[in-house]
Order: structure tokens, then sequence, then C-alpha cells
């Protein structure tokens, strides 16, 4: 696995130009490209999100809003330029900022909680090779990354000096805090496992082996947990308490609006992307096709989806799936409370990874791979 | 009990949390002065009166026939049963005994209808409070189509005026019987669907069950009545104690909170006497629709409404309880006092009692299972 | 019969009135509200306010049930508006907002009530409007009330 | 003009960033201020160890003091009773004992500077340290890391105890 900014920089050399300045170019693309990622996720989701929850409700969702003349009609993909409208509507909104608030946190805020989810693309591959910069730590750094967004929430819910928002920080930072202990044992599992924090090594390790969610059942329950994990660390309903809109209002974000708030938004969906592309990265083959897992009675044609080209269509396509999962989850679960979701958290799901770890190192032992 | 916490092992400042009258969760223009230590509540103090539109001042410079529609906007989200109760209290102050049976069955109907649609939106509105957003659209479209039917009737979607002391201001549609019972065809099943996606729900249990615990004296001493009282296992309807109209005719049961899923009395039990009131409902329709006689609705109507000198006090049994008139008559054709005693307005008086000592979260899934209409307590 | 209980206790002091309820006067109510809730009637469920418009007279009536026995019971009480009547919050508590209530609208005081103070009317609101004396006044915090009809049309 | 290295001019940014943010820290009137400028510094101490190519370190210094210390610095910070009245003031007591020892500690530090033999490496490899952390975590400095965990067991059981209201 070669990374995109070494790919970049060989590819820029011919303009002769110095190597130094060849790297700030090459860093300044794939920033450039991320930042596209995450705005065009999050304008898609957003639309698909709403889609998802009207036809889950009955009713039809954003309808009227069309792009370039297109409307949709009735049809399904009607209102398609809805979620153009909305940010064209955040960004021309006012900015608000209460008197008593601390206007300089206020405005940083934001900008952390993007930090955090934009540092935690460059580690994140979309396929084999189309990474920004392939760490050795790779699944190690995301986790340290996607810690620094609550850092953000806290301070949005601080600085807004409101007492909801407060409430929705403390949530926050207990929530989020708690739940990345289940996450990193998890990860560990899998680390245990394939024996690198590498990703591109753990989806050789499921190339050469098995996907993780089928390869023992601690590695299949851990899917899970890591799973539900991340939708309470992305604080996606059920686990939405830090903004629960009948309790909080809006939480840590009531106080902010335009384009504070679009960031907020951003920064959302593009977590919820990351922690489903670490998903069917690390548990569900990543790049992957599954033809090749279930090639039992596949017509040898088929076999032309498989290949480093069609990686990122693989990738994409598992993780989209998860992000739906979380849109249902959102549709159909009622909010956890507080206490509750701590006691999920510490008396269910970290005895269990403990468990499992344990029980995942005998098996390694047994079966002779972990000390190869 | 389940204990959050137990304060004595660890203490800290409280603080005063102000929840409304602009808040999503508070069900109007209700404000919650809420004393929290952290997240747990000590202590809750409704102020009401943001609604206020001095119903009782009005009435006293109104005709009898006048206050009925202003009756109806007080309980707006079941504005049929206030409209039947007036005319019931307005009713027994003339000493109007017999009315035409035709007149009775419809405004049961109605009333039946009503305690449908009311009890959808409790039970879509409190899912929303615990944070279920599908349920409330699921169930804002059923009670859409019985809003279809009111508005055949009546001519409005929301306020009717349909009631009127003595009788009815017209005739049923012709086509309303099958149309009536049409729904009724699809809407049994669709509590089905409600069950499966909110009631068994094992988070919304968790949420609602053993949470806000409302034993039956506590109810009772503090005036609670309607579905939230029969959740804590009183059976006490007036619809079955007491039959006015003609209750007495139909064959139906009084569904008690059993403690399903926790204790009796707790906010699961508040909202599934709901559920099981609608399948209640439906049977006492399936019994009135066919069996509507034919008649003037209007013949009974009195031509003037002037009572002679006295008092009266009557009940009536709508969607969120027991709504009493007291009405004292001067002789004249507008009442010197006419006091509504409002059953949302003793329904809220405990909530106090039942979540302090809980979440902030835990306040609002209460506040949703008391399911007050906040149009009804300010008047 | 609780009802006859009631009546057997305080017969010489209850006068019995046409639609069957009862009136007493305000400084019995102390023991007979006691009484009351004693004999059954647990549910109160109504407390209204009036005001007879005859030698500053205001008047109370109280609405009770019994949910064993399925009996009512209404006490009427009418009393100068100067007197302070016993507060019944502490042995129904539903009543503590009914008397709330009827402070606020008809400026009746009640003697022993924890929390005595408006409830629907705002706290700077200055009368009690369902008095049959009660005028509008011109000001409400320093802004005019409108009177004439051409103000808002 | 010559363009200069990259990689210093990165470097003296980091340095920057970490002092400059340091230095708000100890100054700034605002105790959540502060902390947020700690945010900064141990942001720019991780770039600095991703410089020295210990990647596996950096993460851990962004997963303990970002994630976890920092935030339960801001949370006891944000929490203390009437943070929003509270004036920081961060005047300077004992100035001159204060000075007397950290200009002794600079001359140390010098001292040690010029006087240690820095292993100096054209071109160092770029390989995973984890393997060797792994190692000598769990098998030469077994013992240590073992009583440092135990530490913090007992640091932990400790703040439980203490933060206990007493019950008669």
């Amino acid at each position: 696995m070669t990374s995109a900014l070494d790919y970049l920089i060989e590819l820029l050399a011919f303009t002769g130009l110095d190597h130094s300045i060849l790297v700030v170019l090459a860093i300044h693309i794939p920033a450039l490209a991320i930042f596209l990622v995450m705005v065009v996720n999050a304008t898609i989701a957003v639309y698909v999100e709403r889609k998802v929850a009207a036809f889950m409700q009955d009713r039809l969702g954003p309808m009227e809003v069309g792009l370039f003349g297109f409307k949709g009609g009735r049809r399904f993909w009607g209102g398609i330029g809805q979620t153009i409208a909305d940010a064209i509507k955040l960004l021309t909104k006012e900015d608000i900022v209460p008197d008593n608030a601390d206007k300089k946190l206020m405005l940083l805020a934001p900008f952390i909680i993007f930090i955090g989810a934009f540092l935690t693309f460059i580690a994140v591959p979309f396929s084999e090779n189309l990474v920004v910069s392939d760490f050795n730590v790779g699944i190690f750094y995301i986790i340290a990354m996607s810690s620094v967004g609550v850092i953000g929430i806290i301070l949005a819910g601080w600085s807004s000096n409101n007492k909801w928002s407060l409430y929705g920080a403390m949530r926050a930072a207990a929530q989020i805090v708690s739940y990345e202990i289940p996450i990193g044992l998890t990860l560990l599992l899998v680390v245990i496992v394939a024996g690198s924090l590498n990703l591109g090594d753990i989806v050789q390790w499921q190339a050469d082996n098995r996907w993780f969610i089928i390869h023992s059942p601690f590695t299949f329950v851990a899917f899970f947990i890591y799973f539900i994990s991340v939708v309470a660390e992305t604080n996606r309903t059920p686990f939405d308490i830090p903004e629960a809109e009948s309790e909080l209002v809006a939480g840590w974000m009531t106080e902010y609006s335009g384009f504070k708030w679009a960031i907020f938004f951003l920064s959302e969906y593009a977590n919820m992307l990351i922690v489903s592309i670490v998903a069917s990265v690390v548990f569900l083959g990543g790049w992957l096709s599954p033809l090749a897992i279930l090639n039992i009675g596949i017509p040898e044609s088929w076999m032309i989806l498989d290949g480093p080209i069609l990686g990122f269509f693989w990738v994409m396509l598992k993780a989209l799936f998860l992000v739906f999962v979380m849109m249902w989850f959102r549709w159909t679960f009622p909010r956890l409370r507080v206490d509750q979701l701590m006691y999920l958290c510490w008396k269910v799901f970290i005895p269990f990874c403990l468990a499992n770890l344990f029980f995942v190192s005998i098996w390694e032992l047994i079966s002779g791979t972990i000390f190869r | 009990m389940y204990k959050i916490l137990d304060k004595s092992i660890i203490g800290a400042d409280e603080m005063v949390l102000n929840m409304g009258p602009q808040h999503p969760s508070t069900h109007g223009v209700l404000r919650l002065k809420i004393v929290t230590d952290g997240e747990v509540v000590s202590h809750i103090e409704p102020i009401i009166g943001y609604l206020h539109r001095c119903f009782e001042k009005h009435c006293e410079n109104l005709s009898y026939e006048q206050i009925a529609p202003f009756a109806d906007r007080c309980d707006y989200l079941a504005a049929m049963h206030m409209g039947h109760a007036y005319a019931i209290s307005v009713e027994k102050l003339l000493g109007i005994e017999e009315l035409p049976s035709r007149v009775e069955y419809i405004r049961v109907i109605l009333a039946e209808f009503q305690r449908i649609s009311s009890h959808l939106i409790a039970i879509g509105v409190f899912g929303l409070d615990v944070g279920a957003i599908t349920p409330f659209t699921w169930t804002l479209r059923d009670r859409e189509r019985i809003i279809d039917l009111f508005e055949q009737v009546t001519g409005a979607r929301l306020l009717y005026n349909y009631i009127w002391p003595g009788g009815l201001a017209h005739d049923l549609p012709p086509t309303f019987v099958n149309k009536a019972l049409e729904f009724l065809d699809y809407f049994e099943p669709q509590i089905e669907e409600y069950n499966n996606l909110l009631t068994t729900n094992k988070i919304f249990i968790e949420r609602s069950a053993d949470v806000g615990v409302m034993p039956k004296d506590v109810a009772i001493n503090y005036g609670v009545t309607g579905p939230s009282l029969r959740g804590s296992g009183m059976p006490f309807d007036l619809r079955k104690d007491e039959p006015y109209s003609i209750y007495s005719k139909f064959d139906f049961d009084v569904p008690i909170g059993e403690g399903l899923m926790g204790t009796v009395g707790d906010s699961w039990d508040r909202y599934y006497v709901k559920v099981l009131e609608m399948k209640e409902s439906i049977k006492i329709l399936r019994q009135a629709l066919p069996q509507i006689p034919d008649g003037d609705v209007q013949s009974a109507l009195p031509k003037k409404i002037r009572p002679k000198k006295g008092e009266i006090y009557s009940r009536y049994e709508t969607a969120r309880g027991d709504v009493g008139f007291y009405i004292r008559s001067g002789g004249k054709n507008t009442p010197t006092r006419l006091k509504m005693r409002s059953p949302a307005y003793c329904n809220l008086s405990v909530l106090n009692e039942i979540s302090a000592g809980w979440m902030i979260s835990d306040v609002i899934t209460v506040l949703g299972s008391l399911d007050i209409v906040l149009g009804e307590i300010d008047r | 019969m609780s009802k006859e209980l009631f009546v057997k206790k305080y017969s010489d002091k209850v006068e019995a009135l046409d639609n069957g309820s009862f009136l007493v006067s305000y400084e019995d109510w102390k023991d007979m509200s006691k009484h009351i809730n004693k004999i059954g009637f647990d549910y109160l469920m109504c407390i209204t306010s009036y005001d007879l418009a005859v030698d500053e007279k205001l008047g109370l009536a109280y609405n009770f049930y019994s949910t064993d026995k399925k009996e009512y019971l209404e006490i009427r009480i009418e009393f100068h508006n100067s007197d302070k009547i016993f507060s019944v919050a502490n042995i129904w508590r539903t009543a503590n907002w009914h008397e709330r209530e009827a402070y606020d609208m008809m400026g009746i005081l009640f003697d022993g009530h924890p929390d005595m103070k408006r409830i629907l009317l705002p706290e700077d609101w200055e009368g009690h409007p369902l008095r049959k004396d009660w005028k509008e006044p011109d000001f409400y915090n320093g802004m005019p009330v409108p009177k004439d009809k051409s103000y808002w049309e | 003009m010559p363009i200069p290295d990259l990689g210093i001019l990165l470097f003296l940014g980091l340095c920057g960033l970490i002092v400059g943010s340091a230095f708000m820290v100890v100054t700034s009137p605002n105790l959540v201020h502060s902390a947020v400028s700690l945010l900064f510094t141990f942001f720019g101490i991780a770039a600095i160890y991703i410089y020295l190519y210990a990647d596996f370190i950096a993460a851990t210094q962004v997963v303990v003091y970002v994630g976890g210390i920092l935030v339960l610095i801001i949370f006891g910070v944000m929490l203390t009773n009437k943070i929003e009245n509270a004036t920081i003031t961060s005047k300077t007591h004992n100035q001159i004992p204060g000075a007397l020892f950290s200009g002794i500690l600079l001359l140390l530090q010098f001292y040690a500077i010029f006087n240690t033999k820095w292993l100096v490496n054209d071109n160092p490899e770029k390989s995973s340290t984890v393997m060797d952390i792994g190692e000598l975590l769990l098998g030469k400095y077994l013992l240590p890391f073992e009583v440092v965990s135990i530490l913090l067991l007992s640091a932990l059981i400790g703040a439980a105890m203490l933060s206990r209201k007493k019950v008669d």
C-alpha cells in the first residue's frame, strides 16, 4: 500500500521544481480533496437521510427544490437540490453569538471538531492505494484523531454560556470518552490477530485468511460491539443524548447558527463516513470483493467484479450500507438515558470486550498463529 | 424502587434550570423550573398561565350558546369531548333528561373517534419525548384519517362546535357510517404496528418502565384522572362507573395498568393504557355504528337557554380525564360563574411528586406520559 | 353511607341546600375538612370560587367524591372577602393548585397553604379578575390597555 | 533566493506553536483558555514525535493527552463552581526564588545538551516502532510497566475514595 502523497510527489516531479515545493503542493491537493469529500458526503448524506426518514415515516420528504431545472417530479428523487439550498441558507444566515458567550472559544469550537474529522481522513483508506498517508499505526492514528472532536464539543457547550449546552457538553464528554474504550478494545482484537496496526496489512490478512467478521465468534461479536460503540461515538440515535432535542433543545449546538452550525453538520456526517469505512476495512474485508469470499456457485465471468480497480466501489458499498444502517437506527429507536448509556458501555461492552480479548488470544494461541 | 443516585454518597451544588416556555417537549407553553443536581432533578415547579385566555371570565359575559365554541378551544386536541361535556352540563342545568337517541349515538361515536385521535397524539408524542420520531408520524398519519371523517361531519378539522346543548349542529352525511367502518378495518391492525415499533421496543421499555411510578393513593390524592389514574391500577372510568349519554348500552372494558414491564403506575403503564383504550373505543364504535337510529337531531334543541337559578356540577370523561363544569346560574341567559375543572391541570400538579429524584430525561418522559394539553390547563 | 356520617356529626352546624349540598361556616371548616377526609371522601374533584356580589361576600364550593362508595358531597362556604379560609392543600394535595387559582382569580385568602401565590396570571397582576367588582385597568405595566374597539381594528 | 529546507521551517514552526501556546497556558487569565492552549501544545508535541519517526508515540500522545487528560482538565475546570465569576489572577509570587530555580534549570539543560553525545543518523529507517515497543514493554521492562499500572490503579481507587462524601 503506497500513499497518495508519495504518488502525487512523483507525479509532480515533471515540473522540475524543488522537492520542498513539490511537497507543499502535494500536501494541498489531498487536503482539498478531503474537504471536497466531506462537503459532498454531507450534501448527499443529508439528502439521503431525509429521504430515508421520509420513506420510513410514510411521507415524501423534500420534494420542491430542484437542481438545474430538474426537480425529479413526484418520483423518489424529488427535491434533489434541497441540501444545496439548505447549505446556501446556512452560509448566508446571520451568525448569532450570545452576549455572555466566550466569543473566541465559540468560534474556535466548530473548527476543532472539523479538524478532528479532517485529520482522521488522512489515514482513512478509500481503496487499496487511495489513502492520503499510509501510516504504520493507521488504525491507532484514527482512534487518536477521532478523540480530538470531543474537545470541540465540550468547548462549544461551555462557551455558549447556556445551561442546555453545558448539559449537552457534559453528556458528550462522558459518552465519547467512555465509548472510546470499547472501540479501542474491539480494534485491538483485530490487531492481535492480524499482527499489525497498518490498515493495509489488516486487509491483506483478511485476503489471505478470511474476513474478520467471520473469523471467529469473538470477532463476530466484536464487530457488533464496534458498530454500536461508533454509533454512540458519533452521537447518533439511539445514543444522541448530547443533542437530545426533546430534552436538551439541541444540546451543545443550541446557541449555534449559520456557518458554524453547518460545520458541525459537516463533521457529523464526515464522522459517520469515517467510522463506517473503518468498520468495513477492519471487519468486512475492505476493498476485497465479497464475491471472492463466497465464490461458491458464482459464474466465472462475475469475477471481473473483483480486483484493485473496484476496491473503491467495494469499500464504499460496505461503508455506505453501514451509514444507511445508522440512519435506519435513527428513525426506529427511542433514545437511551444517560445512565443507561453508561451502563451499557461500562458494564456490558467493556467486560465483553475484555473477555473477547482473552478468548481470542487463547484462540490464536491454539491455532498457533499468534507466534508464527 | 430503582434509585439512580444515592445523593448521600456524591454531593454537589444545585442548579436551577428553566425549561420552557419555548422548549420542544413541554407540549405547548409550559414552563418548568427544575432544580437539578447534575442530571438528577430534586424539585420541579410547573409554572403555567402562558396560554391563559380568560375562558372563565369570558363565560360570564357570553350566553350559553356562545360558550360552546369557547369550550371547544380549551382542549384543542379533544374538542369534541369538551363540546360534549359542556353540552351535557348545560342539559343538566336545564333539566333536559331525554335526548333523541340518534343524537346520543352520534355524540358517542364522535366522542370515541375523538378519543382515538387524541390518544394517537398522546402516544406519538410520548414516543417523541423518549426520542423515537417515526411513531409520531405514523400516529399522525392515522389521526389524519379521523380528522377527515370529522371534516365530513362538521366541516372543521380541529375545533368543531358540533355538539350543541340539546342536540347537534346538523345531521351526519349519508356516507359517514361506511367510511367510519372502513377506517376501523384499516386502523385495528395499525395498533399492532405501533406495538411492534414502540410499545415492545427494548429501549422504550427501559426508558419508560419503572420511571415516574405513581401509586394509586397518590394519584387519587392529587386528583389525577383519566388514563393516568387507570395506569396506576385504578379501574375508574366515568363511562363505566356513572354512564352518561348511552354508554351503558355498550359492552367494553376499562383497561388498567398492570405493571407488565415494571411497577404498576409507571410511565409505561400510563402509555399502554392509552393503547388499550383505543382498542376499547374501537369496540364501542363497532357496536354503535351499525345501529344508529333514525330521527331528527335538532328536535330537542332549546329555543333559548335561560336556566333557572341554581348550581350544577357535571363530570365527563375526556381523553385526558375527568372534566367538570361547575355552573352557577342566576336565572339569566349568561352564567354568573362557570368553573371548568380541567383534568390536565390536576394531572400536571402531580409532576413534582412522581418525577423528583429522577433525571432530566425522565421528567420529559413523565410529562409525556401524563399527556397534558396546555390550552386546557391555562384555559 | 359517608354522607350521613357527615350530616350526623355536624347536624347542627350545616345547612342543607336544595341541590343536595351543605352550607357550612368557615370557622368550622378546619374540623369538618379533616372529618370529611376521614369518612372516605378521598377525591377532591373541584374547588369553585364565586362572588355573591352582595356585602362583599365570596363563596367556595368543594366537590368531593368517594372512590370507594361512589358518593358525592358538595360543601359550600360563604364568607366575607377578608376572612381567611382553612387550606385543605395538606389533606387533598390537589387542592394546592385549586386554592392558588381561587386566590388568583377571586382573591380568597387561605390559611396554611404551603405555597400561596398567583398561578395563571402573572406575578405583577393587580386585582382579582373574576370578582364582580373588578374593573379593567387603564394601564398594564405602563402600557395602555385597549378598550376601544377602534384600537385594534 | 535559496529555498530553506522545508523540514527546518516546519520544525521551527512547530517549536513556535509549542512555546507560544505553552506561554498562553501560563499567562492566560481564563482557566478554560489555558486548557485550550494546552491542546495546541500537545498537538505540537505529537507532531514533533512524528518528526522523530515515533508515530506510535505520537498517536499515544494524542490519545492519552488530548483525548483523555485534556478532556478531564477541561471537564474539571468547567464544572468548577461559578467559573464565570472567578477571575484567575496569574500574579507572580516568589519571583526571586522562581527566577533562580528556573535559571539553574536552564543552565543544567544547556549543559546536558552540549555535553551529550547525540546519536546522529543521517537516513533513519522509516519502520514501524510498534513491535519494538511491545517487545520492550512486555519483555525487558515488564516489571516497571506492571508497577506503574498498579500505581495508577491505586491512584484511581484513592481518587474515588477522596471524592466520596463521608457517610455517617
